[in-house]
C-alpha cells in the first residue's frame, strides 16, 4: 500500500504545474481515519495517502465547495477517485455541472474501505494503529502491540460489500491494476431484497422505526455528491415550503423521500449518505431501490456513460411497458 | 387577505344534491374568509353584481366561486372581479357541479365534498398574487418556408393583405411538386397552366421577397419576433446579373448532370435552369458535375455569358430576416421504392414512380409528352399501375394512406389511354379512396369511358422476361392469380415527409409524428396551427393531401397570420414560470426539459449562470417546476405552495366520519 | 372443398377459433386488410381451393370448419414468400402451419396422402432415429396405393447408390423415441407447462 | 478467413446421407480445403423436418433440439448444416426454446442454453470465407460459363428468421459464382418455390413449378443451375425426366451444388465432390471449364 | 335524505386526491359530470395544467399525510397539450409507483391514468375502479410516530 501512496504523490507531482488544486486524502485526526485533503502547493503533496481508510467521496466537494463549473484560468483540478467516486464524477459530467476537461483524474481500483464503527464494535480496544491494509480476504491492522486480522465481510462499509464498480470508470492515470468485482449484477441488490421479504406493514414499521431516529442533521444530504442545491434545498427553504421544521416522523419520513426522489435515476450508490449518518439509518437502501427500478424499467445506471441523459430528465415517445 | 365565498345553486343543478347553504356556512369558519353566501345563478348578471357589491362592501381582496367547471366560467368570473377592481387572478373557482352535484345523488356526501372543494380553493387563493400581462409589439412580416403550391398560396394571400412576405425555397425554382405534374385530377387541367401565373405573381409582387436555392439555418425568438438565419446556397451565378437567357446551358459540355426536375429520367447540363417556366429564371451550376469546379478546366459558360454573371468563387452566404410569424409549407418527397425487392428494388428501368410518369407524359418533359419506355424508347402497349407502393405498409413503417395515389393513377391511366389509344392499362389496387368532389366519378370514368382494367389485388412480384416485365398479381375477387406481360410499370409511390423535415422541425421547435409530418395543434379545431405560437402549417408537410386541400390550407395559414397581425401587440399570459434567481442553482435542467425552448441562460454580474424565462414563449405547462430540484422556478398561479396547501388542507383537515 | 353459401352472423362465426389461431400462431389475424399480396406471391395459388388471402379472411370470419378442411393448408409448401411480402408483418406461413396443426388435432386433414407421408416419416424417425428414405418411400407408396408413382425414378436412384437398402439405426434411437413419448405425455398434459 | 471458427459442429441431415450424398461429400471436401474442420455431431438424429413441425412445432423443436444440445455439450457455438430444411428446423428449435422454454426443456430432457447459432453452408462460405478469399484461392475458372444461381425458398426467408442475405434478391451465390469467373445473369426465379416439399406426395405440382425454373434457366443460356439445397437439387435434377414428360420438353440441364462448383474451382478432384452422383451429367461443365489459372496468367502476361 | 344517510354511514368516504391535467382529464371529468355518470364521492380534484407539472413528491406528500389514495390523470401519451409533458410524467410516476411498496405503502394506493376530455365514460370507470380498490384496501395506515425509537441501532448488525 505504501507504494500506491508514493505512486499517487509522484503522479500528481508530474502534472502539478497544470493543476490548481489536488483533492486527495491525508491522515485524519486519529490513526483509524483519513480525511479529505486540498493541496495547493507541490510541497504538500507528500501529505497524500491511499489506504482502506480513504472513505470519503471527494466529488462531493466539486460543485458545493469548489464551484468547479466556473473556471477562471485553464488550470485543472486534480482529483483521486475510487470506482464508486468515479461514477459520481461521471454523473456530474452527465448533468453538465462540470466538464471532463477540467479534471486531471487519478483513478484507484479499490478493494473496499473500512467501516470503523463496525471495526470498533468487534475490537473496541483497538488503538495506536500504525498500518491498515487489505490482504486477500482480510483486513490487516497493525498496532504497536500486535497485528490484527479481520475478515473483510465484517469490517468493510456496506457499499463495498455490494460493489460492482471497484474500478474507476474514467481516469487520466490509473494507480494499480484493475480488480475483478467480487459481486455479480444479480447480487447487487441483495441488501434491498432483505427488506422486500418483509410484509408491507412490516416494511412500513421498519422504516418508521429507522427514520424516526433521524435528527434532521442533513449530513446525508451534505455528503451526497449529487445533492447540489446547497442553501436552496427544499428541506429548508420557506418558499415554497415543502417541509416544516417540526421534528415529527411524518416530516422526517417525507424529508428522506425528497432526498431519494431527487436522486432517482441520478444516485451513483457511493453510499456516503449512509456512511455519514450519525444515527446509522440505512438510507442508501432507499436510493438503491430506486436505482433498481430505474435500471429494470429504463435500462439506465447513473454515472456510467458520460453521454447519456438521466432518464427522468428525458423521454422516449415510443416507450413500451409504461 | 379578506376572502369572499359565493356558492352557486345553479338552479337545482347544484342545489338538488348539495346543501349550498351549509357549504356557505362552513366556509365562514375558514381562515381569512369574511363573507360567504349562496345564490341561485352566480354567473347571471345579478349574480355577478352581487359579487361586485360584496367586494365593495366587505373590502374583499379575493373571491372564491363554487359553481360549475372553471373550464366553463372562469373567464366570466375573472372579468367580473376585475370590474370590481380586483386583479383577475385573485379569483378561484371550485367545481361543485360537474365534479360533485352531477355525479352522485348522495346529498350528504356531496355536501361534504363541496365543503372540501371550497376549502381547497380558499387555501389556494390565500397564496394567489395579482398577476399582470405584458404587451409585446409584433413584427408584421411573415416567413413562408417552401415555394410549392401551398406556400405560394399562403404568400400571395399574405402579400395581398398588405403583409411583407419572405419566401424561402430550397430548390432553384419555386413551383414544388405541382410544377412537375402534367395534368391534375379530376378535371385534367394542365398543371403548368394553372400554377404558372401564380408563380409569376410571386416573382412580381412587391411585398414578396424570394430567396430561392436557400435553406433555413436557424430560428430564434418567438411569436411576434422571430429571427431567422437563411443560408443562400452558392449558385456560382450572380443572379442580379443573370437574365436567364440560357446561352450557357446550350454550350455547357458537362451534359451528364443529374436532372432532378425530371426525376432522373433525363440528364441535364452542369449549368442549368430547371425548366423554361422556372421562377426565378436564373441559371445555377451544379458543382458536382461542373468541369471547372471538379477538374479546373472549361469555363465555357464564363466566356459565353453576355452579362458576365458567372462567379466560380461564390460561397454560401447567410442572411438574417426578422419576422413575426412563420408559415411552414415544406411539402413532401416520394417514398423510396427501392425497399421493394420484389418490384426490382429500383433496378428495372421500366418500373417507374408516379412522379416519373408525370415527367414522361408532360409536354415539357424529356420526351416532349410522348409516353415511351425509359429503357429502349419504345412505346409501351401494356402498362401496369400498382397502388399503395409505400403506403398502407406497416412492414416498411408506413401504415398510413397517402391519399392521392388512387386519384393520380386513375388520371395517369386516362392519360396513357389518351396518348396511346391501343394500349392496355391495368390498375392493381387494394381499395379505391376517392372521397373528394367529383373524385369517385373520375375513377369511374377511367373504367367506364377509358376502359382501364381495375384488378382488385396486389402484385407479388415483377421480373423481366425478354423485353417485357412479367407482373405477377392476384385478383382477390376471383381468387386467382393474374399475370400481365407489361411494357411499363408505374408504382403509385406514396407520400413521405420531405427530406430534412425533422431537422427543420427541431429548428422551429414544432413537433412531428413518427413519419416526419408536422403536428397540428388540434387535429380538428386547430389544423393549421402548431403548438409553437406564431408558427403555422400549410400543405403536405402536415400530412398527405391533394392540391385543393393544400391550397385551402395555404389560405388558412395566411388568414391565421393576418389575425395574429391584426393587433399591434401580443398580450402575454402571466400564468407562466418564473425564476427565483436567488434560489436557482444553475443546473440547467429546466432548460433541457422545456418543450418550447422558453428558458434560457442568464449570466449574472458575478459570473454565475441562472435560468431565465422568456415570458412570451412560455406556455405555462409547469414541467420545469416539477423538474427543478430546489423549486426555484415556480409556475405562477399554480405554485408548489398552492398545490401543497390544497393537499395539506385535505389531509390535515378534520376528516368526516 | 366445403361450400359456403351464406353466413348468419354472429351465429356462424366461431370467435374461439380466431383466438385459438391467434394464440397458437402468435399473429394478429385482424391486421390483415386483404391486399392479396400473399396470394399473388404464392407459387401454389393455382392448386389451392382457397387462396391464402381467402384463408385469412375465413379465419377473420371464424370459419373453422371450412379452413381446417381446406386443401390449401396442406398444399402450402411453407416457402415463406407470403410472410416475406406481407405489408402487415403477419407471419402468414406460421398461420398456415398453425392451421395444419389444428386440422390434425381436429381430425379434418383434407389430403390424407400428405398426412400419411408425414406419419410414415415420423414413424421412420421414431424407429431409426433418422429417416430411412428407401423404406419410407416404399411404405408410403404401398399405403397410398401409388405403386407406380416415381417408379421410373427408382432404378436411377438405386444405380447411383443413393438409397441404402438397410436403414441406419442411430445409437441414441431410444432417446429419440423418448422425446416422442415425452411429447405425447406433454400433449396429454402429463407434463405441466 | 480471419473470422472463421476453424472447428465447427456439422449436422449433415438425413437427405445428404441418402439421395443427396454428393452434397455431403463436396461440403466436407471443400471445408477441408478451406481449412475448416467439420466435427460431425455424434449420433445425430433426424431434425423432424416438415412432418414433425406440422404435427406440432414443439415436437419438431425437440427433435432438432437434441442435435443442438449435443453440439453444445461438445462446446460448439456454431452448427452448420448443408440442408436449408434442416437449418429451418434447427432455428425453429431455437425459437421454440425462446417462446416455450419450459415445455421444450421438459420434452428434451437435456441441458441446453440456447446460445448456439445455426448457419447454412452457404452462409459459412459467404460470410466467413467470402468471395474475395475464393477469388484469391481458385485454381480453375468458370470463364465464359453461364451459371444461374437458384436459392429456393428458405435460404434467406423470412428475413427475421433467416438473418442472411436479401429475401427478395439474394446475392451470396451470385457473388461466389462470379468469384469463380462464371457469368451470372439476373435470374428472376431465384427464390421461387420449386415445390420440392411435394416431390413424393403431389408430384404433378412439382412438374409445373420445376419446369418454369428450368425453362427460365435455359432462356438465359445457362450451362448449369447452381443450388445450395438438397431438396431443390433432387427436384430439379432427378425429376427432370418427369418434367420433360409433363412439359414435352428436352431439358438436359445440369443442376450442381455450389459446393461442387467451388470445390472444383479450388482444384479438388471431381470424384471427391461426387460429381458422378448427379443424374443429369455435369461432366461437360467440369471438363470444358477446366481452364487452369496458371495458363490464364501466362496468356495475359504474354 | 334518509336513504343517503344510511348509504353514507354504511360506506364512509375515504380521501382520494386527484391531480388532473386541465386539458384532458379535467375535461374528461367534466364530460362525465355533464353526462351524469354516477361516481363515488371520495375524490377531491386538484387542477394542474399538465401531468408534466406533477412532481412525484406531491403524491408522496399526500400519502404520508393521510390520503387514502392518489390518482393522477392526464392526456394520452402523444396527445399532450404541451407535446411532451406526459412523456416525462409517465416515467416519473411509474418509478414512483414501483417504489412505494418498498417503503411499506401499497402500490395500489397510487394510480395514474390517461383519459381524454371526451372520455367521460372512461373517467367514470377509472374513478369507480380506483375508489373500489381504495375501499378494498381500507384507510391508509399512514406514517405514525409511535415506533420504538430506542430499538437496535443498525439494520445490518
Amino acid at each position: 500500500m505504501e507504494d500506491k501512496t508514493k505512486t499517487l504523490q509522484r503522479e500528481f507531482l508530474k502534472v502539478f504545474e497544470k493543476l490548481e488544486v489536488v483533492l486527495g486524502w491525508e491522515p485524519g485526526y486519529d490513526s483509524l481515519h483519513a480525511t479529505p485533503s486540498f493541496i495547493r502547493q507541490a510541497k504538500d503533496l507528500n501529505k497524500l495517502v491511499w489506504n482502506p481508510l480513504c472513505s470519503q467521496n471527494l466529488c462531493t466537494y466539486l460543485v458545493k465547495t469548489l464551484n468547479a463549473s466556473v473556471r477562471k484560468d485553464d488550470k485543472k483540478i486534480g482529483i483521486c477517485v475510487k470506482g464508486c467516486d468515479s461514477r459520481s464524477l461521471v454523473a456530474l459530467i452527465q448533468e453538465k455541472f462540470i466538464t471532463r476537461e477540467t479534471f486531471y483524474i487519478v483513478g484507484i481500483p479499490c478493494e473496499g474501505t473500512v467501516d470503523w464503527r463496525r471495526l470498533m464494535r468487534i475490537e473496541p480496544s483497538l488503538k495506536d494503529v500504525q498500518k491498515v491494509d487489505i490482504q486477500g480476504n482480510e483486513l490487516e491492522v497493525e498496532t504497536a502491540q500486535k497485528t490484527y486480522r479481520f475478515p473483510l465481510q465484517q469490517v468493510l462499509e456496506q457499499r463495498c460489500l455490494h460493489c460492482r464498480y471497484p474500478n474507476p470508470i474514467i481516469y487520466d492515470c490509473l494507480i494499480g491494476e484493475p480488480i475483478t468485482p467480487h459481486i455479480g449484477d444479480d447480487q447487487a441488490y441483495g441488501d434491498i431484497e432483505k427488506i422486500e421479504q418483509y410484509s408491507l406493514p412490516d416494511r412500513l414499521k421498519f422504516w418508521e422505526k429507522e427514520l424516526d431516529r433521524c435528527i434532521r442533521c442533513y449530513a446525508c444530504r451534505n455528503a451526497c455528491p449529487l445533492c447540489v442545491c446547497r442553501d436552496s434545498c427544499i428541506a429548508e427553504t420557506r418558499t415554497p415550503k415543502w417541509l416544516s421544521q417540526r421534528c415529527d416522523l411524518k416530516e422526517k419520513f417525507f424529508y428522506h423521500m425528497i432526498h431519494a426522489i431527487h436522486l432517482a435515476g441520478r444516485c451513483t450508490e457511493c453510499g456516503e449518505c449512509e456512511r455519514v449518518c450519525p444515527m446509522e439509518i440505512p438510507v442508501t437502501l432507499i436510493k438503491k431501490k430506486l436505482n433498481q427500478i430505474v435500471k429494470d424499467l429504463l435500462d439506465y445506471e447513473a454515472g456510467i456513460d458520460p453521454q447519456k441523459q438521466p432518464p427522468l430528465l428525458t423521454f422516449d415517445p415510443g416507450e413500451k411497458g409504461i | 387577505m379578506r376572502i369572499g365565498v359565493f356558492i352557486c345553486k345553479c338552479g337545482t343543478n347544484i342545489a338538488a344534491t348539495v346543501d349550498t347553504e351549509a357549504v356557505a356556512r362552513k366556509a365562514l369558519e375558514y381562515p381569512d374568509v369574511v363573507y360567504a353566501t349562496d345564490y341561485m345563478y352566480t354567473c347571471s348578471e345579478p349574480g355577478q353584481d352581487e359579487i361586485q357589491q360584496a367586494i365593495e362592501e366587505h373590502d374583499l381582496q379575493g373571491v372564491v366561486v363554487a359553481a360549475c367547471s372553471p373550464r366553463m366560467h372562469e373567464v366570466t368570473f375573472r372579468r367580473a372581479v376585475e370590474k370590481a377592481g380586483l386583479n383577475r387572478y385573485m379569483f378561484e373557482q371550485a367545481n361543485i357541479r360537474e365534479h360533485c352535484s352531477w355525479i352522485s345523488k348522495d346529498t350528504e356526501a356531496n355536501t361534504r365534498k363541496a365543503i372540501d372543494l371550497v376549502r381547497m380553493s380558499v387555501e389556494k387563493l390565500r397564496f394567489n398574487h395579482p398577476l399582470f400581462s405584458s404587451q409585446v409589439p409584433i413584427n408584421k412580416r411573415v416567413l413562408v418556408i417552401g415555394g410549392g403550391i401551398s406556400g405560394i398560396q399562403a404568400a400571395l394571400d399574405c402579400a395581398e393583405g398588405g403583409l411583407d412576405v419572405v419566401m424561402v425555397e430550397r430548390e432553384s425554382t419555386i413551383g414544388g411538386k405541382m410544377a412537375k405534374l402534367d395534368k391534375t385530377f379530376p378535371t385534367i387541367d394542365c398543371s403548368a397552366c394553372i400554377l404558372g401565373p401564380k408563380m409569376v405573381d410571386v416573382a412580381q409582387h412587391e411585398n414578396i421577397h424570394l430567396y430561392a436555392y436557400s435553406e433555413i439555418e436557424s430560428v430564434s425568438g418567438y411569436m411576434g419576433n422571430f429571427k431567422v438565419d437563411i443560408r443562400k446556397k452558392a449558385t456560382y451565378v450572380d443572379w442580379d446579373a443573370c437574365t436567364g437567357c440560357g446561352l450557357c446551358t446550350e454550350k455547357c459540355p458537362a451534359k451528364k448532370s443529374f436532372d432532378g426536375f425530371n426525376e432522373g429520367l433525363d440528364t441535364t447540363t452542369a449549368i442549368n435552369i430547371s425548366f423554361p417556366q422556372a421562377i426565378p429564371k436564373r441559371a445555377k451550376i451544379d458543382p458536382k458535375y461542373c468541369w471547372y469546379l471538379t477538374k479546373e478546366k472549361c469555363k465555357i459558360c464564363q466566356k459565353i455569358c453576355p452579362v458576365d454573371a458567372i462567379r466560380f468563387d461564390m460561397k454560401d452566404e447567410t442572411v438574417v430576416e426578422e419576422v413575426g410569424a412563420i408559415i411552414v409549407a415544406t411539402g413532401f418527397d416520394l417514398v423510396d421504392h427501392s425497399v421493394y425487392g420484389e418490384y426490382g428494388g429500383g433496378h428495372y428501368p421500366d418500373v417507374i414512380t408516379g412522379l416519373q410518369f408525370e415527367r414522361l407524359v408532360s409536354a415539357s418533359g424529356p420526351y416532349e409528352g410522348h409516353i415511351i419506355r425509359p429503357s429502349d424508347g419504345k412505346e409501351p402497349k401494356n402498362i401496369v399501375f400498382i397502388a399503395c407502393v409505400g403506403s398502407r405498409d406497416p412492414s416498411i413503417g408506413r401504415p398510413y394512406c397517402s391519399g392521392i395515389c388512387c386519384m393520380y393513377i386513375a388520371k395517369q391511366a386516362i392519360l396513357a389511354r389518351d396518348h396511346i389509344p391501343d394500349s392496355n392499362c391495368y390498375v392493381f389496387y387494394i381499395d379505391i379512396r376517392a372521397p373528394g368532389k367529383n373524385y369517385e366519378e373520375f375513377v369511374r370514368r377511367a373504367q367506364e369511358d377509358y376502359g382501364v382494367q381495375y384488378i382488385r389485388g396486389r402484385v407479388g412480384k415483377i421480373y423481366p422476361q425478354g423485353e417485357h416485365l412479367i407482373v405477377q398479381g392476384i385478383d382477390t375477387l376471383l381468387g386467382i392469380q393474374v399475370e400481365v406481360e407489361a411494357d411499363l410499370v408505374v408504382l403509385a409511390t406514396g407520400v413521405a415527409a420531405s427530406v430534412g423535415a425533422k431537422e427543420l422541425a427541431e429548428k422551429l421547435r414544432i413537433s412531428y409524428d413518427e413519419y416526419g409530418f408536422y403536428m397540428e395543434s388540434h387535429p380538428k379545431l386547430r389544423p393549421v396551427e402548431t403548438n409553437t405560437a406564431g408558427v403555422f402549417l400549410a400543405g403536405v408537410c402536415q400530412g398527405p393531401k391533394d392540391i385543393p386541400a393544400s391550397v385551402a390550407q395555404g389560405s388558412a395559414a395566411a388568414a391565421k397570420t393576418q389575425i395574429l397581425f391584426s393587433r399591434d401587440t401580443i398580450e402575454t399570459d402571466p400564468q407562466i414560470a418564473k425564476v427565483n434567481e436567488r434560489m436557482c442553482i444553475g443546473c440547467g435542467k429546466c432548460i433541457d426539459v422545456c418543450p418550447f425552448g422558453s428558458i434560457q441562460w442568464k449570466t449574472l454580474r458575478d459570473g454565475s449562470q441562472k435560468a431565465e424565462v422568456l415570458d412570451t414563449v412560455c406556455q405555462g405547462c409547469g414541467l420545469c417546476n416539477a423538474t427543478c430540484p430546489p423549486k426555484a422556478i415556480q409556475l405562477q398561479h399554480c405554485t408548489d405552495d398552492q398545490i401543497l396547501a390544497e393537499i395539506e388542507v385535505l389531509c390535515a383537515g378534520e376528516r368526516h366520519g | 372443398m366445403a361450400l359456403l353459401n351464406s353466413l348468419r352472423m354472429p351465429r356462424d362465426c366461431d370467435e374461439s377459433f380466431i383466438r385459438q389461431v391467434e394464440t397458437k400462431s402468435r399473429q394478429q389475424i385482424s391486421k390483415c386488410y386483404q391486399c392479396g399480396n400473399c396470394s399473388a406471391s404464392c407459387a401454389y395459388t393455382y392448386v389451392y381451393d382457397y387462396p391464402v388471402n381467402q384463408i385469412m379472411r375465413l379465419i377473420q370470419l371464424g370459419q373453422k370448419e371450412v379452413v381446417l378442411r381446406s386443401r390449401s393448408i396442406w398444399l402450402c409448401a411453407d416457402c415463406q414468400a407470403c410472410t416475406t411480402r406481407c405489408p402487415c408483418n403477419i407471419d402468414i406461413a406460421r398461420v398456415m402451419e398453425t392451421l395444419r396443426f389444428l386440422s390434425v388435432e381436429e381430425g379434418t386433414v383434407s389430403i390424407k396422402d400428405i398426412q400419411l407421408f408425414y406419419d410414415e416419416f415420423l414413424n421412420s424417425v421414431k424407429t431409426f432415429g433418422r429417416v430411412f428414405e428407401t423404406g419410407l418411400l416404399a411404405t408410403y407408396n404401398l399405403k397410398a396405393k401409388k405403386l407406380f408413382t416415381d417408379i421410373d425414378l427408382a432404378p436411377k436412384v438405386l444405380k447411383k447408390g443413393k438409397l441404402p437398402i438397410i436403414p441406419h439405426r442411430i445409437r441414441g434411437r431410444k432417446k429419440v423415441s423418448d422425446i416422442f413419448k415425452r411429447f405425447e405425455d406433454y400433449r396429454n398434459k402429463k407434463i405441466l407447462d | 478467413m480471419n473470422q472463421t471458427e476453424k472447428r465447427i459442429a456439422y449436422y449433415p441431415g438425413c437427405s445428404v446421407t441418402g439421395t443427396a450424398v454428393e452434397f455431403d461429400q463436396s461440403t466436407r471436401a471443400l471445408c477441408t480445403a478451406l481449412g475448416i474442420e467439420l466435427v460431425e455431431i455424434p449420433d445425430w438424429n433426424c431434425c423432424g423436418s416438415t412432418p414433425a413441425h406440422s404435427y406440432d412445432p414443439l415436437l419438431g423443436a425437440a427433435l432438432a433440439g437434441r442435435n443442438l444440445a449435443l453440439a453444445e455439450e461438445m462446446g460448439f457455438h456454431v452448427v452448420m448444416t448443408p440442408c436449408p430444411s434442416c437449418l429451418k428446423a434447427l432455428k425453429g428449435a431455437l425459437r421454440e426454446y425462446e417462446e416455450k422454454q419450459h415445455a421444450f426443456l421438459n420434452i428434451l430432457q437435456m441441458p441446453f442454453s440456447g446460445q448456439i447459432r445455426a448457419i447454412s453452408v452457404l452462409q459459412l462460405l459467404y460470410e466467413d470465407i467470402g468471395p474475395e478469399t475464393i477469388r484469391e484461392q481458385i485454381r480453375y475458372r468458370l470463364t465464359n460459363k453461364v451459371v444461374v444461381p437458384y436459392y429456393g425458398c428458405l435460404l434467406s426467408r423470412p428475413p427475421e428468421f433467416a438473418r442472411f442475405d436479401d429475401p427478395e434478391n439474394p446475392i451470396s451465390m451470385d457473388e461466389l459464382l462470379q468469384a469463380m469467373g462464371a457469368s451470372v445473369p439476373e435470374f428472376p426465379y431465384k427464390t421461387e418455390c420449386c415445390g420440392a416439399a411435394y416431390g413424393v406426395t403431389q408430384n404433378h405440382i412439382v412438374g409445373k413449378m420445376t419446369g418454369r425454373i428450368l425453362d427460365m434457366a435455359r432462356r438465359l443460356g445457362a450451362a448449369a443451375v447452381a443450388v445450395a439445397c438438397p431438396l431443390c437439387q433432387q427436384n430439379l435434377d432427378l425429376r427432370q425426366s418427369q418434367v420433360n414428360r409433363y412439359w414435352h420438353t428436352t431439358f438436359q440441364m445440369p443442376v450442381v451444388y455450389i459446393t461442387q462448383l467451388l470445390g472444383f474451382a479450388l482444384g479438388i478432384d471431381p470424384k471427391k465432390l461426387g460429381i458422378d452422383k448427379l443424374f443429369v451429367s455435369a461432366d461437360d461443365l467440369f471438363k470444358e471449364t477446366s481452364e487452369p489459372l496458371e495458363n490464364q496468367t501466362e496468356s495475359t502476361s504474354a | 335524505m334518509v336513504n343517503s344517510k344510511e348509504e353514507s354511514t354504511t360506506k364512509k368516504d375515504l380521501l382520494i386526491v386527484g391531480f388532473l391535467c386541465n386539458w384532458c382529464s379535467y375535461g374528461g371529468a367534466d364530460t362525465a359530470g355533464v353526462c351524469r355518470f354516477n361516481q363515488p364521492t371520495d375524490l377531491r380534484i386538484i387542477r394542474i395544467p399538465c401531468t408534466g407539472r406533477m412532481d412525484p413528491l406531491f403524491v408522496v406528500k399526500a400519502l404520508i399525510y393521510g390520503a387514502d389514495g392518489v390518482l393522477v390523470s392526464g392526456c394520452h401519451p402523444k396527445d399532450c397539450h404541451y407535446n411532451e409533458g406526459n412523456f416525462y410524467a409517465r416515467r416519473r410516476l411509474e418509478v414512483l409507483k414501483q417504489f412505494l411498496p418498498f417503503m411499506g405503502i401499497h402500490t395500489d394506493r397510487f394510480r395514474y391514468s390517461w383519459v381524454s376530455s371526451s372520455e367521460g365514460r372512461l373517467w367514470q370507470q377509472v374513478v369507480t375502479e380506483f375508489s373500489e380498490t381504495i375501499h378494498g384496501l381500507g384507510p391508509n395506515p399512514g406514517v405514525h410516530g409511535e415506533s420504538d425509537a430506542k430499538a437496535g441501532m443498525s439494520f445490518y448488525t
